[in-house]
């Protein structure tokens, strides 16, 4: 047993964060949220080249990182920094799918990835699905050697800038059934596919997409016929994690924003982190946050473990971040006061990044019923 | 003790509820239940509408053009206009300024200014708030300096609420800064357009501009325009801050509110089923509806006794504290039962209509309305100030 | 609508007030605690000559009272005193149920209830029923022109003082069904009736009953056969109220005993009251026990209501209880410290009242669970 | 980073259960499973055991005859003593005073002292809380004063847990009336049998009485009893309380209390289901569980960081309060599961059997270990002393 990170880690979280704090100030970060895409080329590419892509995938895909500690040391940085830019859906989600389940050809697309050349968006989620994973309606119909999808994806991250899309649909059985899924590699330009985008609330963007006759080579099927689910279930544990240190680290910041804010905002002629009232939330939000901090090291430790604990501990994780997300985002705010509530104050863009989390991948409620329903599996 | 409504009360309700049938606008209604902004026209529109009916000011005695509501009634109005999705009243004029007025105010300003509050000739906002005091209100920095038959000011206001569309700002300025820090304060009205004056709107973390910054340069202001005494100004703003504050507890936004949130999770499916029957959802909802019958209890009990001439007190505090938590717990409800769909950014529904915005719930920009609606517990008094309010008052200054 | 209280509940309230301040101190109250029968029969008598009894029955049952106000004024100030004597079985319950379906005869026990000559005891509950009041299991068979009852009931509350029982048991039906349970009384002397007594906590005593071959006459039934279930709820709504308003007024004195505290106790040369910290968490539960006054008042409003407004008041009440007294009782200890966890100062008993409460009649989840279903039925 | 254990973890582990599945007795794990008090007898079999096995002082340097374990292999004790139903170890003269004497004692002291800890000879109670003092323990009162070479002693302490059983007692006593507060304070080492030492029992909430009253009336103790320097004892009060408080966090505790809820709500019904597979309740359990699989991880993190010579500071405080939230929670949630039958009286099951008391849940006196835990927040430093530390260490004096 050690906590203690791996050198290399601990070099990559030095650069990285060294990196966002000259390059990605809350003046830079607001020019980005406000730009037409959503996200900044150049950024990209240059935490590319500083290898925060490899560092997500394995030795074997090309990467040299991709286990749950790596995830959880870049993005505890991305989310410290407040960072908007699609990793999590060009990189952990759909890129992660691709090295997955790609055949040769596939793969290449994954080189791509990490070089920081192509863009890709996961297009699972339906109106109707809310967050479980195998509610698909979209279908996928053979047509002679073609696949014909046909649906409508909810809320598709980085769906406009993607080059190419993850698109699951079901090849057979009922709504709710696991068995049944396929995952399908669709180009952006694909006929029938149309996307309707929109910014979202704590920065990036994304996209209704709707799929209707999108006419696919049978090549374009990642892995076997309507075997996808186990796959899918497992990605999402990585991006869970993933989205769970990102949120560690915003929590990080808002409280740092505080602890700072008290000690040098004065009210009644005292600094105002002097009031008990104030002083001892602050001592709680601190003892929640080394709570969060354990549960996003159980969830990135069990990652490759067998599945019921790594379920359990990522359930348990994105149930407690969910719980400590909420006190930590609504305290933060209540202690600054309005100041907080500001645009150009960097906290008003982390409490939304922070409370937001609790949006993708499963809810507090969502995390905590798989939690009791694996507990007595 | 008597928990059902009398005969009077009874037919009181019908009359505001056929009121709001026939005569509230549906393109108000419309922007009310979305959460959309209803820009200047429509609040001034609705208020004519109140003020044809003579219902805009409940709280103002009859002299004055007033309704003259008890208790009971003003429950029942602010209950049915919430559930009709009415407009709320904008606040700074009306039951604001105006009790102000009416209770330190010249029989000149009163004649002069209340009936243009009820007309809507002016639109006020307030000038309280300082950048550097928050809630240590009383450490205003802006100052007037008496000149002849004016007063010079400068300094800076924030957090002026719809300041844009206001033509007057009642503030307090700093007339005497020898003064102990509370003494020392005046209370006046002031002219937007009046050279000097500037206004900048503040871009809130939901991406809406509803408050402003406002900047004073040397502005003239006549001395008329001071309401009472000079440097008595803090009594008269304490006065507004605890007294006559109507709907403080904002039941009936709540109802309204816990109403979307049943909507929404009636029409949202989780596992197959819609989310309203998920027991976990179902029991937060549960929680607040069962604080939500009981605040509304406590805020009769609390406004009655009023109403008989008992001083609301520290109960005020009690109602701004519980009233606002609730509040936000149902904003957060909202949020939640929204699940992905709470993720765009509807702030361009707040100005209208937005046709790329997906919402196959209809339920309107509810986690911009959750992040703006933090702001419910740090305005107008934050809640560790009414904790510390009830606990002076309840402790007797334990020391 | 008016939320004062009548002439006649003012004046009850007023004197029973009065002495209970006067008679009933921790010193005498923990004497009756450590007493063998766990109550005081000069205070029962001295009560029911101050007229308690009769205020919980109507003016046809031969009281003054009996509407849901009346039961939260009186249980209000027993509550404030920590009064640990049985009325809640003997009146609300038993004697309730006996002047709700009795019929002539059996109506002559509600009238020595009154004059606070006669004990009585409620067995209802089962080992394995929890909350649930329509598990019964307990069985009733007609043995030609006898009854004859076999069961066990569990945590009878002032069963051994008891001079008659309200026993339920089940003569048709099975065991969750609402349909088939009867009510009879049964002297405590009846042959097969046997009781295994225990103090309690929070005070005063209960057993557990067992009925093993009860022979009783016909006469012994309470109302019709297999009809009681819709009695015994409406029965159990008025001991709710009873016991809401209890507990209501023992975290009154909760609360003053905590603000005095706060007044008086010095630490680091400051009444602790002074501290934030304290102070602050003293006007939260200031706020919390506005919104339990509210709560017992909505109840009390609504007892003589249709059903499913009555039950909708009664569990909405019994939830805000239970999650508000666990607040206050805790709080209050806490902010006490040492002091409050021994047994000569009187928060010490208070605190026991309020906490189990929760454990009669459905706690926090069992009401929460109820009013959901009556939302949705 | 490593959250499997090693190789030579495992085998320590396996030795731990090997060694409780072979020497725990019966008898006792079974009081301790059903939450009854095991007597003076009790705990000294257990010590005894214990000490034979080498594993009584597991902070202790080797040189003294401690096991000297590290950070992992004292959490992997503990988790599997508590599993174990084992007793917790007294922890008075072994965790207590131990470190106090092997840092600032002389040799003389250790080498008489340790070795009777160990063998179990003296029985050690603590004398730090008085009556007037509570949470501000510098302001103690209880004074000793120098004739020849003695210390006279008068005053009173309260709180002395299992005082009962002592022969000894630890006590902060005041040497410098003139002195500051925290300075003029001694480190005394008082053998109970000293003739005016009174022990008086407190009965607690839950009727049991393992804490007590000590007075002390011209108390004679040979010089040669104070540890260090005269006027110095509050820098080894302080170290006593923030240093080396093994288990503070109480993460096995927690983990027991929890499998004996999701006992009880096994056995019991709701509804016609078992309990534990309400929606609401199991909510109830999975929360706790969720906050102690972190909790545990965060307790292994502080001390690993302690154990390789970074001081715990600060997050020993935050140990402390989580961890008291956590087991209180616990606590609460069997109270909670056993519904009607937590209302019995069990303190008769404190001192042993009782044949009357029903319990067919075999849940124990859930009730009773609820209100007695409420102690875990309020001793020791309460909660809020603790979220006090952590507020000036990491506001760094904010003023």
């Amino acid at each position: 047993m050690n906590f203690d990170l791996t050198e290399e880690r601990q070099m990559l979280q030095d650069s990285l964060r060294r990196f966002l704090r000259d390059k990605y100030d809350t003046a830079t970060r607001n020019r980005i949220l406000e730009s037409e895409t959503g996200f900044s080329a150049d950024i990209w590419s240059a935490l590319a080249e500083l290898g925060v892509i490899g560092a997500l995938f394995t030795e074997e895909q090309g990467g040299f990182g991709g286990k749950g500690f790596d995830l959880a040391v870049v993005f505890e940085e991305l989310g410290r920094a407040g960072v908007v830019e699609p990793f999590m859906d060009t990189a952990v989600l759909a890129g992660g799918l691709i090295a997955d389940l790609g055949d040769g050809a596939q793969q290449e697309h994954v080189e791509a990835v990490i070089g920081g050349a192509l863009q890709l968006a996961f297009a699972h989620g339906e109106p109707s699905s809310r967050y479980d994973l195998n509610r698909v309606q979209t279908t996928a119909k053979a047509e002679g050697d073609r696949i014909v999808l046909n649906g409508r994806k909810a809320v598709v991250v980085n769906a406009e800038a993607a080059d190419m899309l993850v698109v699951s649909a079901r090849e057979s059985g009922d709504v709710g059934d696991e068995d049944g899924i396929s995952l399908f590699l669709v180009p952006a330009d694909a006929k029938g596919l149309s996307i309707e985008g929109y910014a979202l609330l704590a920065g990036g963007r994304a996209g209704e997409v709707t799929l209707d006759e999108v006419s696919l080579p049978a090549s374009a099927r990642l892995g076997a016929a309507g075997k996808a689910y186990p796959v899918i279930e497992a990605r999402m544990a990585a991006a869970n994690v993933a989205l769970c240190a990102e949120t560690l680290g915003a929590m990080h910041t808002a409280c740092e924003l505080t602890r700072e804010y008290l000690g040098t905002r004065k009210q009644f002629g005292r600094a105002i982190g002097s009031f008990q009232a104030l002083a001892h939330r602050m001592s709680d939000l601190l003892i929640e946050m080394e709570q969060a901090r354990s549960a996003v090291i159980n969830a990135a430790g069990h990652l490759e473990g067998d599945r019921v604990g790594r379920e359990r501990h990522v359930s348990a994780a994105k149930n407690l971040i969910g719980r400590v997300g909420r006190l930590v985002a609504e305290d933060s705010i209540q202690m600054h006061g309005g100041i907080a509530m500001t645009q150009e104050y960097e906290l008003a863009h982390i409490a939304k990044r922070i409370v937001m989390a609790d949006h993708r991948f499963g809810d507090t409620d969502h995390h905590l019923e798989r939690f009791i329903a694996l507990a007595s599996a | 003790m008597d928990l059902s409504y009398s005969d009077e009360e009874r037919a009181f309700r019908d009359e505001v509820r056929a009121f709001l049938d026939e005569k509230l606008p549906k393109d108000l209604s419309d922007k009310v239940r979305k959460g959309q902004e209803l820009g200047k026209e429509g609040h001034e529109r609705w208020h004519a509408i109140l003020n044809a009916q003579g219902w805009l000011a409940p709280n103002w005695p009859k002299e004055f053009g007033g309704a003259a509501w008890n208790a009971v009634q003003r429950h029942i109005f602010e209950e049915e206009a919430a559930a009709a999705y009415a407009p709320r009243i904008v606040p700074f004029g009306l039951s604001m300024l105006a009790p102000v007025l009416q209770k330190f105010g010249s029989k000149e300003q009163n004649d002069y200014w209340l009936p243009r509050i009820l007309s809507g000739e002016d639109w006020w906002c307030q000038g309280y708030s300082e950048p550097g005091a928050g809630s240590d209100l009383a450490s205003l920095k802006t100052t007037a300096v008496k000149e002849g038959d004016h007063y010079i000011v400068n300094g800076q206001k924030t957090w002026t609420t719809l300041g844009q569309h206001a033509n007057m700002i009642f503030c307090l300025v700093r007339t005497d800064k020898d003064a102990k820090k509370q003494e020392g304060i005046s209370f006046l009205l002031i002219d937007m357009a009046t050279p000097g004056i500037e206004v900048r709107p503040i871009v809130l973390l939901d991406g809406g501009a509803e408050v402003n910054e406002v900047w004073f340069t040397d502005v003239k202001v006549p001395v008329e325009n001071l309401v009472g005494e000079e440097n008595k100004g803090w009594t008269y703003a304490k006065y507004l801050l605890t007294h006559e504050r109507t709907n403080i507890a904002g039941v009936g936004f709540s109802q309204a509110g816990l109403t979307a949130v049943k909507r929404i999770a009636k029409s949202e499916m989780a596992g197959g089923r819609p989310l309203i029957e998920n027991p976990h959802f179902a029991a937060r909802i549960a929680k607040v509806e069962i604080d939500l019958m009981a605040m509304s209890t406590t805020n009769l009990r609390i406004i009655s006794k009023a109403a008989a001439g008992q001083a609301p007190g520290v109960e005020s505090s009690m109602l701004k504290v519980k009233g606002t938590i609730i509040r936000q717990e149902i904003n957060d409800l909202a949020r939640r039962a929204a699940g992905v769909y709470a993720m765009p950014f509807a702030s361009e529904a707040v100005e209208g209509s937005n046709a790329a915005l997906p919402d196959p719930l209809a339920a309107g920009p509810v986690a911009a309305q959750y992040f703006n609606n933090r702001k419910l517990s740090i305005f107008g008094g934050s809640n560790e100030i009414q904790r510390e309010i009830i606990a002076k008052t309840t402790l007797g200054g334990a020391k």
